[in-house]
This record gives C-alpha cells, structure tokens and sequence, in this order.
C-alpha cells in the first residue's frame, strides 16, 4: 500500500519571453539538472512524468510524445498529466502515485511549456479553452475571466485594488533575487495602478508575463531516498479536485476547488491547523488577486481576510507566513506548467534551507504548493517536508 | 440513467462549424540552429557526436538521447545516404487527393536518425531498400536551413 | 459521456457522486477542438468538486493511472473515461499530421502523414520476411469476425486480393487495411480487490499492466521491431508473473489500427517468434475457433478506430469475454486475454494489460 | 552534487549576477532571444499556420437552446431532484448525477454578477473601443445561474454589480440560433 515519496533533486531553466531551444532541449535542460542533483544518471530512473498545457502553445499535436526524448522517457513508462495551468504541481502529484502505489521507485517529473511560438500573441491559445458555442464567438479572452473573477471577489468582501496591488509589488520584489527570473523588479503600489488597464480591474503590473521554460524534479521512495541524501524533502500530501464547467454558474468569489483539493492534501499529510502547521506557501500568483484568493483556498486565510495579511506583512519572506518567496508567476514568469513545478523547486531548496537570498527568515518545515487551472476550476495542492 | 429526451430528426441537430486558427513561429533550438545554418550556408548536414557512446545522430542535437548527456561535437555528412524505407502516397496532408509522391527515409553510414524526403519521379521507380542517393538542393540564395532547401533525393 | 458512464456506473452498482474517489480521462486537445479539455470532463461523469485528471494517453494507460491511485491509497474505486469524436473534426489528417516534429518531419512534407505507416510497414515485411499478402489476411480476419459484433461499423465478408487491390494509402499499405476514425464513449470503473469482492461477481482482474514509448524522432526508429510493445509487455508480463505468453491466453485483442500492426505486436508481444506471425496468421491459429483468437471482436479494422479511447474499446471486449457476455462472439472459457493499444502516428506509445476472470 | 552540467549557456552567467538558486547551484541554463533577433534573421524561424476545423454536434439540450434563441426566447432545463432551473441547459443534472427533467422558458432580463471592461482582443492586441463584459444572472433561472454576454448601452463608469440588464436582440431576420442572436444586454429601463 502507501509508500513515503521523497524529493530528492530539482533542476529548472531561465524563464524567458522567448528562448532559442526547442521544447525538447528545455526540457532536457531542467531535466539534467534535476538529475545531476540528485546525484543519479537516467539509467536510475523507472518512470517519467510530464506536464505541458495546451499544445497551442508549442505547436504539436500530442505535445506529450514529441518532448518525451527530452525528458528521458525513451523506453521508459511516460505519462503526460494535464489539468491546465494546474498542471505544473500536478505533474509531481502524477510522480508521486508511481511511486507511493508501489509501481516504480525513481520517477523523473518534468513540466516544460514554449508559449513564444504561437503568433502573434500566446495570449490567443486561450479563446480555444472557452466553450465552442456558447463563449467563443463573443470574443474571449483568459482576462476576462480573470477579471470577472477579481471584482466579484473584491465586491463580496470589500477588497481594494491598492491591497491587491500589494502582491505584485512584494511578488516582483522577491523574484529580484531568483536567478531565473523574468521580471523581477522593485515597484510599488502606484506604480501598479498606473500601469495600464488591460481588462478592468486587471492592469498590466496585475499580471503575469507569458514565458518559455521547463522546470524538473526527482521522486523516489523512502528506501532509496534515505540511500541518496541527508535532506530529502518530503512529499506527504497531494490532493486534487476539479469544478464543473459552467463557470458561469459558479460562486466566483470563493475558490472550492482549492478548498477541496487542499483538504485532500491536508488529510493524507496529518495537518490539522494548516494556518499553524504551514510555515510557507507557494500559492499560484498567475494575478495578484489569485494569491489572495488561493491562500483563502488553502485555508491560510479566513474568507477576504488575505489582503489584511499581505498588507501586514504576514506574507513577506521575513514574516510569519512567507508566501511566493520565489517571487512566484508575477516575478518569475508564467510558463505555465514549468511555473507550477518551479513552485516545488522552490520548497525543495527553502525547505533544505539551501534557497540563497531567498531563504525565508523562519525555520520552515512544512511548505504548500498549489496550482488553479481551467475555467476557474482546478485545484492541484502538494504539502512538503523536510 | 440514460438521457430520457434524445434527438430523433436530424433536423433537430444543431452543428457549430468553426476553426482555430493558428500561427506559429518555430525555433529549431540550440542544436537546430546550427544544423540549419550548415544547410543553409554550405549545403551540408550537421551531426552531433555523443562523448559518452560515440554514436552520432542527425539532425544534430543537444542531447545523446540514450545517454541523456549533452553533446558539443558535431560533423559534417558528405551528401550521400542510402534508402532505409520508402513509401508512395497519394494524397496531401489535408487529406485530398494529389499527385503520386515517393518518400524515403533517407539515412547515412554509421550515423544515428535521418531524413525523411521526396525521392525524385526516376528514382521513386527504381527505389530499393540501401539505394544510395545524393541530396538536391536549391541554390543557396535560396536556402532558409529548413528542409526545403531539400528539392528531394536522387539516385547517387 | 453521460451515456456511456451512466451505464458503467449502474453495470458496477455505483454512485459517482459518492462512492467514487477518482476520475481519469483519456484526451487530447486538437481531437476535442478545445484546448485544455478537461475542463469539460467533470459534469457528465459525475465528477464536479472530486478529483479528476487527464493523463494525455492512450485509454490502457489511464487503467494504469487508475491502478496506481488505488495502489497508493487514494481511491478505493477510481473510473477512467475515454471517447472519440473524430466526426467533429473536419480536417483530421492535418491534425496528425501536426503530431510530427514541427521543423524536421512535418514542414517541408505535404503528405498524407500515413507516410510513416507505409514506410514501417515495408521495413518490417523486408527485416521479418513476412509475406505481403499476410497483412491483407489481418485485414479479411478482423472485418469478418466484425460481423458478428454489434458495435462494428466497419465489418465485411472480402477477400485478400480485394484488400490488396483497394486504393493505395501509402504503399504498401491500402485503405482496406487502414482503420477509420468513428465515435463512441468508454468508460470503466474499477475498484480494489476488496471493494471489487463487495461490488458483485462479475469482476475481471487487471494482473499486470505496462506502457512504453520509444523515441518520437521518427527517423531514429527500428521500423522492423515494435520496441516500445515489447517492453511494455515485459513490464506487464513481469507484474502478471508470465513466463511463456505463446501458451498463457485464451483470447488476445490487439493492435491492428494498419493491418500489419497486428503482426508486428504479435511479434514483440512474443506470441510469435519473429517473422512468424504472418505464416501463423495464414494457418489460422490467430481465427476465433484457432489456439489464440486475436481481435475476435473485429479490432480496429472491423469496428472502427476509437482514438484514445482505443485501448480502452479492446479492453471492454475482453472484459466482455472474460465475463461470458460476448454473445455471438463469445469464445468459449476465456480465462486470460491480453490487451494492446498503440497511440497511432506519429507516436511509438503503447500499452498492455493482461486480464484474467 | 551541483550542476555538472556545463551548458555553455552564455546568457545564464549575465544574466545571473550575484543570485543564486540554490547554494549548491551556481549557473542556470537557457538562451534567450528576442524577437526581433527572430524578425531580424539573427536566428532562424520556421512558420507554420495551423486550422484545425470543426463541426462540433451541439448535443440536445444546446441545439434546443440555439432553436430558441432564434426564436428570442431563452430556455433552460429543470432538475425535479434538487429543483435547480439550469442555464445554458443540460440534459443531466451535474450535482444529482441523473436526467433533468423539463424545459422551462426563462426571462431575458438578469443582474450583473460581476463585469469587467476589456481594452484587448482575443490576440493580446490593444482595442480601439473597449468591449464591455459581463456574467449575468438571469431572471427565472435558480439564483446564480448566470451566462457570460456583453454589456451594451451604458457608460463603463456606470456600470455596477446588481444592475439590472435586459437582452437586445438581432431582428428576427438577422437570427442565426447563435449566442450572438443576443446583441448585448443593457440596462434595464424601470
């Protein structure tokens, strides 16, 4: 039955606009990375696990056979999970069942994602997530979901765009000092609301930049974890859910997906009191409002109460619950499975306090990722430990 | 329970016709790159070298895929390969009808991967499996380093 | 969707909304026409608000994702899902065709992508000295025995010179030996062996399963030998505890999306020596009164080719058969099938599951 | 341990500085370009326009929907289980996990759920006129059984959640069965 899933090594790429190699070579980027960390060649490793959203981006069909090579998998047994832009923390929860059923004991989990070749703009690949009929011919966009979502959510609880604003500002601040970083900047709040509106209340500092990238991680099992290294990071909890699709009917204000998925991951984990049990969370930031709406989710925050915490200061990486220390989507960049993974990366290394500048001031133990994806209906959740 | 209300006339079918259009801007990547320039340049193929098994591999590439190790040494094939397997279709991607095209796969002696390319209207009769057959390439004003600076393979 | 899950749920004595904890489905965006099409998976099987998840694969592999999540403890029962509506899809020869590597393969080639098929397929007659004529016998096999199968759509009663003399798809492939696209909705519900014990006496055991791929550079291929089926059922094969397949099944639904699939998958399935399968195939040990039914139900050539849902549709006729409820296909004391899927062009994916009663 | 993988990835070690990932990681691969070393020829592209076509069945309850809509009327279904009336229409109810039961017409007026104003297109590709946004609930519907429309007819700064709105139609010649047999909605004049 249920066996103890270790992280073992972590590897990752630049998160660029746009980046020379092929989606096969950033992939096998991350993916040596990952490895050489670890200490283990690709003959160690049973199974492969991948992650990539949409193959509009890219520009393959069955995306998931094409970049296989460059994620070792030849001859391997390869799985491509896809739940969106919840992929990215997906893609390890997919390595953790081949290994906690017993199936395989090393599985190298890899999410990669070129959003630069489609043209003109990657932003085009998501009118085709909308419904063929009744959505599509009105023109949509991904902004208006999301900015239907934020001034619902800002309408039931009261919430300013300044609070808001205040992610942003934090999340570019603290991705200034993560190598790969995209657009890690010091801007303050002003700054964010004078920049220019895309698709109100959502403005261009708002948002996450589209990006190429790809993002590894090795699993193994307690057994040959325990072989490889002092300070395996463990993986205890992984759940998932999945809303309907008519999100149009759907409580925009509150995330029960996330709730649901991180309940599951919570049970399997033992936690009980996350707000207490957690001490750093890395909750999807595609938006600035989404952290807020995601660490209500997680149980992190009472029901609109996330804003208060962010402009207390509670989130910051001195404080008592660091949030997106990487910098997250805002700051690194937003390829969008590869910046999911890029999450658990980022807990592999502050959970074994190897994370640099970035090294949040508490003793962090216990570490939550999660990743929202599809027509405001995903949640993908993986608590992590040292 | 199945759906108790179904559709029974046709007519009563509603179909929503639409497309998506899409465009892409492909990068060949790191290894690409270089393999396209070599086409492109001086009309030549460029293979990767693995400095773990010493297989080569064309196009060239950025990794050994058995070993999963990158590989920096490259060279440069003479134009002439053999016949690995051959096929002719009849129709176009799109699925219509077109004229009748023979493909082979197109490899080179002690070199890993290949081309996959037209053959010429004499060639394609005489095809076998290991003929030996040179490129022929446009002029190199009019090369790009894609493919088509490939017209097709001819008997060598 | 709902039709077909419906179905299954009320065939295991289950409510979705409550006894099930995880849904698997088996997609691929430009099949659907949506991109991220899980979004629109959740409502029909009853699955809103519970974990659910595409894994981009062949139905076989999303038994296995589920055999895993009730392996590790997440899901006592789990439900997997796959379909095809490849009459939505006007243009699905240009889609296939986007599957090959987007600068070497597919630009600079304007052709029917069953190119590949036609190129294997010769190098394997050439490597496996196996007889042209053997590959149109799979094909006059398989539409016969779909005679008899009220799903087939493509079934008929030909013979091997009208097969071969059938329009050229990609030589020496013709299109009577090349599967056609229809629609049609799978789903399976599977359960741990003690919940299954609770849940009736119609349970089938899935006692091994494995998938494999080999390299998607198509250029770097063995167009001769089937590597990828061959170490999936390895892998499959080990879990199950087989030594000898040749005499270990009763029944085999397998591969046959290009007629010389299924001798190809024979061969790597190690139910014929290589190059042999076509000469057992002439001998009639593969017909449905022979030593090893294979494709009894029609296969792919005879009903039709389901997509990713493919898998999926040779597993329910061998579930079928291993229940006793085959009807006028039923052969008699199936005890064992084997089953095998291949991801179609430009893919080298597979998989294999061995089932017993 | 560390990162034996020497890339030669040259714009990593730039673009690098002092940070580091990981301690035991010093250099990060990838090359980046921009596009106008694409457009300028400094490296090589390859494009490809790519339509994938659709005839996509609409399915019972939708096609009915569509009919309807040509008609100027707005349908949904109801399940007699847990009494929701559900809109855009299935023939399934997603939460009882069973058939619905009945068509019922509902109104063409509704209340803004939440709104946005759209300054770009499909394409990421600035607007000259802002599109205007809405999910709106419709009356006769179970609460919160909203469709996503456009907004027609008001001033971008007047608009609010709660606002009463009303469907504008095509003329009935210029009806196709198509969401967009709706022109917009506006507010609703009291």
């Amino acid at each position: 039955m249920k066996r103890r899933v270790a992280i073992v090594g972590a590897g990752i790429t630049l998160f660029r606009r746009r980046m020379l190699e092929s989606p096969k070579e950033l992939s096998f980027e991350a993916s040596k990375m990952a490895l050489d960390s670890a200490g283990l060649t690709l003959k160690d490793i049973q199974s492969v696990v991948s992650g990539a959203a949409p193959e509009a981006f890219d520009g393959v069909h069955m995306k998931g056979e094409y970049y296989l090579d460059g994620m070792g998998a030849i001859g391997k047994p390869h799985q491509r999970v896809y739940v969106g832009g919840g992929t990215g923390v997906f893609t390890p929860i997919g390595g953790w069942w081949n290994v906690a059923s017993g199936m395989y004991d090393t599985c190298l989990c890899v999410a990669e994602e070129k959003m630069s070749p489609l043209h003109p703009h990657p932003q085009y690949a998501f009118w085709s997530i909308f419904d063929q009929i009744l959505e599509r011919p009105l023109g949509t966009t991904l902004l208006w979901i999301f900015s239907l979502e934020m001034r619902r959510y800002m309408h039931k609880y009261g919430i300013k765009e300044e609070e808001i604003a205040e992610v942003a500002v934090k999340n570019k601040g603290n991705a200034v000092d993560h190598p790969c970083a995209q657009l890690g900047a010091k801007i303050t709040v002003s700054d964010v609301m004078n920049s220019e509106p895309i698709c109100s209340p959502v403005k261009r500092l708002d948002v996450s930049p589209p990006s190429d990238g790809a993002a590894a991680v090795v699993l193994a099992s307690e057994k040959v974890a325990k072989k490889l290294t002092d300070e395996p990071v463990w993986l205890d909890g992984v759940g998932w859910t999945l809303d309907t699709m008519h999100w149009t009917n759907r409580d925009l204000a509150y995330p029960e997906y996330v709730e649901r998925a991180a309940k599951m991951a919570y049970k399997m984990a033992g936690i009980k009191n996350p707000r207490k049990e957690i001490d750093i969370a890395e909750p999807y930031d595609p938006f600035d409002y989404k952290e807020l709406h995601h660490l209500e989710g997680l149980q992190l925050a009472g029901k609109g109460e996330a804003p208060k915490m962010t402009v207390d200061g509670v989130t910051q990486r001195d404080g008592d619950l660091p949030v997106c220390p990487s910098g997250g989507l805002l700051g690194v960049g937003n390829p969008i499975a590869a910046a999911g993974m890029m999450k658990i990366c980022e807990l592999f290394w502050q959970l074994r306090g190897e994370a640099g500048k970035r090294q949040v001031k508490k003793d962090a133990r216990t570490g939550v990722a999660q990743a929202w994806g599809d027509l405001m209906q995903v949640g993908t959740v993986a608590v992590m430990r040292s | 329970m199945p759906i108790l209300e179904k559709i029974s006339q046709s007519s009563q079918a509603r179909h929503w016709t639409d497309s998506i259009p899409l465009e892409f801007h492909y990068t060949a990547g790191v290894a690409g790159e270089k393999f396209r320039r070599e086409l492109k340049d001086r009309g030549r193929f460029l293979a990767s070298k693995c400095p773990k098994c010493k297989d080569s591999y064309v196009p060239a590439r950025m990794f050994c895929p058995s070993c999963f190790v990158e590989m920096k040494e490259t060279r440069t094939l003479e134009g002439l390969g053999y016949v690995y397997s051959y096929t002719t279709v009849n129709r176009n991607r799109t699925g219509e009808g077109s004229e009748r095209v023979t493909l082979a796969l197109v490899k080179f002696d002690g070199v890993k991967g290949g081309i996959v390319h037209r053959l010429t209207a004499d060639t394609a009769d005489k095809v076998e499996f290991g003929m030996k057959v040179v490129p022929i390439l446009k002029n190199e004003t009019e090369r790009t380093g894609a493919l088509t600076d490939i017209i097709s393979f001819k008997q060598a | 969707m709902f039709e077909a899950s419906s179905r299954a749920y009320e065939d295991a004595g289950i409510d979705p909304r409550k006894d099930v904890q995880s849904f698997v489905c088996c997609t691929e965006d430009f099949w659907e026409g949506i991109s991220i099409t899980d979004e629109y998976m959740p409502d029909q099987l009853g699955a809103v608000l519970r974990p659910l998840c595409t894994v981009s694969s062949d139905g076989i592999i999303g038994l296995a994702t589920a055999c895993m999540h009730i392996m590790s403890g997440v899901a006592d029962v789990a439900v997997v899902e796959s379909h095809s509506k490849i009459s939505d899809v006007l243009n699905p020869s240009e889609i296939m065709s986007f599957g090959f590597d987007p600068v070497y393969t597919h630009n600079h080639l304007d052709v029917d992508p069953r190119f590949l098929a036609g190129m294997e397929m010769a190098r394997y007659l050439k490597d496996s000295g196996t007889k042209r004529e053997a590959c149109a016998q799979v094909a006059v096999k398989n539409k016969k025995n779909a005679l008899s199968n009220p799903r087939a759509v493509h079934a008929a009663s030909l013979d091997k010179d009208t097969v071969m003399r059938s329009q050229t798809a990609a030589s020496p492939l013709t299109e009577l030996e090349s599967s056609k696209g229809i629609d049609a909705s799978i789903v399976f519900v599977l359960a741990s062996a003690k919940k299954a014990r609770k849940l009736g006496d119609h349970t089938v055991w899935i006692k091994g399963i494995g998938w494999s791929s080999d390299t998607p550079v198509v250029e770097d291929r063995d167009f001769g030998w089937a590597d990828y089926v061959e170490q999936a059922a390895s892998r499959a094969y080990k879990m199950a505890g087989i030594g000898v397949p040749a005499s270990y099944f009763n029944l085999a639904e397998l591969d046959d999306t290009y007629a010389y699939k299924e001798l190809q998958s024979m061969e790597a399935l190690k139910l014929a020596k290589k190059g042999k399968a076509g000469k057992m195939l002439e001998s009639g040990i593969f017909d449905p009164d022979g030593r090893l039914p294979v494709n009894v139900s029609g296969g792919s050539l005879g009903v039709g080719h389901l997509l990713e849902a493919t898998g999926l549709h040779r597993t329910l006729e061998a579930v079928l058969q291993l229940r006793g409820q085959a009807g006028s296909l039923q052969i008699p004391k199936v005890k064992k099938a084997l089953v095998q899927s291949w991801r179609g062009i430009p893919t080298a994916t597979g998989a294999v599951a061995v089932l017993s009663n | 341990m560390g990162r034996s993988h020497a890339g030669g990835h040259g714009c990593s070690d730039e673009v690098l500085g002092g940070n580091s990932m990981s301690q035991k990681i010093t250099s990060y691969p990838g090359h980046e370009i921009t596009s106008d070393e694409l457009k300028g020829g400094k490296y090589l592209d390859i494009q490809y326009k790519f339509v994938p076509r659709y005839s996509w069945a609409a399915g019972v309850a939708i096609s009915r929907f569509l009919d309807e809509l040509k008609e100027g009327r707005i349908v949904a279904r109801k399940c007699n289980r847990c009494q929701r009336i559900l809109v855009p229409p299935r023939m399934y109810c997603e939460q009882c996990y069973r058939p619905t039961d009945e068509w019922v017409q509902i109104k063409d007026t509704g209340t803004v759920n939440t709104f946005s104003i759209s300054h770009v297109g499909t394409d990421a590709r600035r607007l000259k006129t802002p599109i205007l946004v809405a999910v709106v609930d419709l009356d006769g519907a179970s609460p919160g059984m909203g469709i996503l429309h456009n907004l027609g007819e008001v001033e971008p700064s007047r608009i609010t959640i709660g606002m009463k709105v009303q469907a504008v139609w095509k003329q009935p010649s210029e009806r196709q069965g198509a969401i967009t047999d709706i022109r917009y909605f506006r507010p609703l004049e009291v």
